[in-house]
């Protein structure tokens, strides 16, 4: 028996409502535009535009990727335009969707993670923050704000000083214990944690006796880290209350929903864009199809549903 | 002009010479006529390795009825165009373009030079394809300078022989045609071509490019080169395929490979 | 011009002396005897054996292996026959071949490592120890042994009071920060590190909404984890001057030498055993003929040869 | 006997039902003669993609004067067997084996009895093919029990009819055949053999095996099964294939399905 009402998509991520839970990966959908000629933006759960500093960044030198086994390295660099030009340049043109615009910040300080928040408050059209504190922390020896679970708290508390929009943490995966920086940050007023960042990795030109990429390192994406993304959100979801973002090697609505069925309230697509531009209205569509199918009324009666102790 | 992605199926995937290969896909009606320069990104249809699609050149098209037909060349230097290779005919692949931009053309220019290394003889026959069917410029008009490290590494020179009135051949072994790099066969004949009155258009290796940079100098050739990045998008999302351009300030700027380009002019260029 | 003369293929670690740099990797090879009928074991660096404990260990319930993007899950849960059985069934076979033993080890405390590590030593026949310190600590909240620096000298202090033998640690890429973990080991007096053990990761069915693995999470290994595994040798061989292990998605002679002109002295060749059982001995034969091609006499000279400023 | 990984060429691929697919793989002479029970390890030659190989039983096997010919039969049930379904003619398959170990035959036994389930017909099918051809037993001492769920899913009953004499079918929607299932089947005539004159082949989905274990409870019918379970290496090196069996001390012990089976005698396995 099949339902004939359309299901339920929409979800609730603390303050933030969502018309379905399929948002766009940071610096996988550029700022929205470059994917208006495949997707209908309106449709989108959230749009989260590439990572924003507070001064433009030219980025890396190329080569900035590489291919690995089932996945990417990239090495960007997190060129961007810069907040300003953002908030003048391509917020109007997001303005004219009716999609939630979450802004993804990048800061080499507190202050600067500050001010970027700061500004991107005062503008209009900014649903919500999302903090990448995957990025190196040159103060405390290069190892990232988001590996310590302190340093992760504090970037928190500073940037809720300067907002009153939502925040998302966004979690890096190259750390001993996830979970414990979840915690962290929630109890230091994170309204959502997003996991999981890219992984760091290498390719090497044995030709050349070179690194692939100019940087040396990346960061890994693509389907290659699913299973350590599942395993980070399953062990995050047990430990907080706020709602997580599942995010990691999402292709196809399958993926998606293996993420909210271990719990995510949403999930964001990544590299699958770049595999097939068409991934993100083709994942909402394949789990509208998946509820239906399956007699449910509501996207939210997905969430959380695993069983543990269940057999395949 | 919507973008798209398109199911072909290979007809034909030829090796024409060692490491080169030749193939010709059949796609739906709604594929739009590329314009010379454009690329398409290939994916094998239901698989993932290679997981990113690959960049390759639209080296010929033909439209009937109710299909479009492209022809790529391709020459094996990894993984992804070792998995191409083996495909057989009857084989299904994604085809995600036309992408990128087209080469400017000069119909009122006199004399069109195209200096091809290698496998950049790909976009660069579509070009003069174009140049010669559609815009009816006169074979006597065209010149093309075509180099490769060895007679083997010549490919595309038939369909070109038919084009273009002066062809020039260079080896880098002097197995056929002249003995020296292409770049300094074009530089032999520069004073034959009025700089206002000659487009220039080269593709090849980044070090032929260089060279040709380095050639053409501060003249006033108008020389459109296009580039070549790893790509994983293909639209300008993801900003991978970076090359570094001099910009309007002339400062250090990155632009996109697949979106800004793969065109550029070659004064734009910044050379490591 | 292509050199006429065999290269030379050894490689010294310490105070072991390998024929050629490529070993099988724990769990991954058997006891040895699965490969006899594909591989001759005498053409083999070393062969590690699977892990041993001090009893027999019954392994998880199954499923115990999933496929994922470009690699694989397992969560065997350490079956083996235990230390006894090994020296008494297992070894005397492996003695017959001209080979270097190479005996992992696993334990749940640091006096389980102690006991298998000295019946190890008083038997005939085994080269090295390479120790497990992945598997969950149960008295420190089940982190592994391996993320902590001070837990994993302790059990490398502990390992060398009980043997003679040279002393591998092999490192779990589960942590912030390898490095660190690598520096602890070698002050602690380790012989050398291998990495990388497992990623811990996890796959799920969205069908029955339930775990793939009975154990729910599983270590991720294959070509996967190669741009994690190559960016975890690179960073560990800047810091220790013990002799580096390279593991982690090798399939090829390409691989290999990859890890090896980063620094790595040998390599251990895992799961490409059960896509190609041949694939130690091609690997081999792989790393003389790229010697051979491009003019070099000794694979020695591949070792740290890479260029972090050259480009591709 | 040496174990060996072969190129097999795929002669035919069709699908000869939804889902289900028959493929008929070109060896090299040097392929050994399966046994019936063995398995072969599938991959895609020069592909990583499925990355493991996948188990299937063999199905049928015939040698020419240089060549040996496989032919699997094998159901649509995830990614791998997807992308196989997908194959054309001519591509290349990566085949290790034959793997495992076979049935063990009782030529001296009156009764062979074969109870199969859905894709499990597969590995009984050879079986029943040898005992007829190689040991020579006459079609009425073989009874075949085939079940499935429903009609479509009834695959290799033509070929089966011509080797037993008793073929009984069975759906669970009773769309062919009777109406239950194929265990209650044979349950319904288990009166008709005499145990310890009957030998028992079963192969079919856990429940159905775990069935037939309460059926066959503790008789004296010498009854063997060949499990499934998810492979990496297919050489009993990983550890991965493990089945709970009943060690000779009566306790638990995980054996592996590659090497130490698939055949294992019913009253030896755990069921959970
Ligand atoms: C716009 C564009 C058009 C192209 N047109 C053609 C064409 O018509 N015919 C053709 O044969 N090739 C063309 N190429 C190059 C082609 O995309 C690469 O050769 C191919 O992607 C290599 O894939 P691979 O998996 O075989 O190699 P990999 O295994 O990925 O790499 C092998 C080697 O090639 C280098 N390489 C890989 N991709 C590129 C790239 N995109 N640019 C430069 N170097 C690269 C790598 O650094 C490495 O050294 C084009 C590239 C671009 C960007
Ligand atoms: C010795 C042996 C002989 C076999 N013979 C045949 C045969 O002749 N014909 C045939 O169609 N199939 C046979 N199988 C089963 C076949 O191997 C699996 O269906 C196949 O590997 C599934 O691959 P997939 O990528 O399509 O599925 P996946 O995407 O890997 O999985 C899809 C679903 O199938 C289950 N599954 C996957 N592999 C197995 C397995 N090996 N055993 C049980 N469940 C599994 C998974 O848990 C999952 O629920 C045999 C298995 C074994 C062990
Ligand atoms: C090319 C590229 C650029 C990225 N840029 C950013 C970024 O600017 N900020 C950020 O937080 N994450 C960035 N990421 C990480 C992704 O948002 C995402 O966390 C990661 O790719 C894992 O998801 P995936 O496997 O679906 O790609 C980037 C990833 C890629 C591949
Ligand atoms: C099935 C399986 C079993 C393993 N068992 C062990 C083990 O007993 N002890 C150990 O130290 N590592 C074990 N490993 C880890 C491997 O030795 C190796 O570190 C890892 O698989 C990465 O290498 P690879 O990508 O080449 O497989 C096992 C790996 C696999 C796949
Ligand atoms: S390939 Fe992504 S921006 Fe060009
Ligand atoms: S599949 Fe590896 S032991 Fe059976």
């Amino acid at each position: 028996m099949k339902t004939k009402t359309v299901p339920n998509m929409a979800v609730q991520l603390g303050k933030l409502s969502l018309k379905n839970p399929v948002m766009t990966a940071s610096g996988t959908f550029g700022y929205g535009e470059e994917y208006a000629d495949y997707v209908d933006l309106n449709r989108l759960g959230a749009i989260v535009v590439k990572g924003l500093s507070l001064k433009p960044r030219l980025g890396n030198p190329p080569p900035r990727i590489m291919e690995t086994a089932g996945g990417m390295l990239n090495a960007i660099g997190l060129q961007n335009i810069g907040v300003d030009a953002f908030i003048e340049e391509k917020l109007p043109y997001l303005r004219k969707y009716d999609v939630a615009v979450i802004a993804n910040i990048y800061g080499e300080s507190y202050a600067e993670y500050q001010k970027v928040a700061k500004k991107l408050s005062a503008a209009k059209g900014v649903h919500a923050l999302e903090v990448n504190v995957s990025c190196p922390n040159v103060k405390k020896g290069g190892l990232s704000f988001g590996a310590d679970p302190e340093i992760a708290a504090q970037v928190t508390r500073k940037v809720k000083e300067e907002t009153d929009l939502p925040v998302i943490i966004k979690l890096t995966p190259n750390v001993t214990d996830i979970a414990a920086i979840a915690v962290a940050v929630e109890k230091a007023g994170a309204d959502a944690v997003s996991l999981i960042n890219t992984l760091t990795g290498m390719s090497v030109d044995l030709k050349n006796r070179a690194p692939y990429l100019k940087n040396i390192t990346g960061g890994l994406s693509g389907p290659a880290i699913k299973p350590v993304a599942l395993r980070m959100v399953w062990q995050v979801v047990k430990r907080v209350s706020i709602p997580v973002i599942g995010i990691g090697g999402i292709m196809d609505a399958g993926d998606a929903l293996e993420f909210l069925m271990l719990g995510a309230k949403a999930v964001q697509v990544g590299t699958a864009n770049f595999i097939n531009p068409y991934a993100t209205t083709e994942i909402i569509e394949g789990m509208q199809n998946y509820l239906k199918n399956n007699n449910l009324k509501d996207i939210n009666k997905m969430i959380g549903t695993f069983n543990e102790g269940g057999s395949s | 002009m919507a973008k798209n992605i398109y199911i072909g199926e290979i007809l034909k995937n030829e090796g024409i010479r060692e490491n080169y290969f030749l193939m010709k896909v059949k796609l739906p009606e709604s594929f739009d006529d590329p314009k010379p320069g454009q690329f398409v990104m290939i994916r094998i249809a239901g698989l993932s390795e290679p997981f990113l699609g690959r960049p390759i050149s639209i080296y010929s098209f033909r439209r009937s009825k109710s299909s479009a037909e492209i022809e790529l060349l391709y020459r094996i230097v990894g993984k992804g165009t070792q998995i191409l290779a083996g495909l057989i005919a009857g084989s299904q692949l994604e085809i995600h373009g036309p992408l990128g931009g087209a080469y400017a053309v000069f119909p009122e220019k006199e004399n069109i030079v195209f200096i091809a290394g290698g496998i950049g003889v790909a976009p660069l026959s579509l070009l003069a394809q174009y140049l010669c069917k559609s815009v009816c410029i006169e074979p006597s008009r065209m010149s093309f300078y075509l180099g490769a490290q060895t007679a083997k590494e010549i490919v595309g020179l038939e369909k070109l022989s038919s084009l273009c009135y002066n062809m020039q051949i260079c080896t880098d072994d002097g197995s056929k045609g002249r003995k020296l790099f292409v770049t300094q066969a074009f530089a032999e004949d520069i004073k034959k071509y009025d700089p206002v009155n000659t487009a220039v258009y080269a593709c090849g290796p980044k070090g032929m490019l260089k060279a040709l940079a380095g050639i053409i100098g501060k003249s006033e050739f108008h020389c459109q080169v296009s580039l070549e990045e790893r790509m994983a998008c293909g639209t300008g999302a993801c900003m991978g395929c970076a090359v570094a351009i001099k910009d309007k300030s002339g400062d250090v700027a990155y632009r996109r490979i697949c979106s800004d380009g793969p065109v550029f002019n070659l004064e734009e260029v910044i050379w490591e």
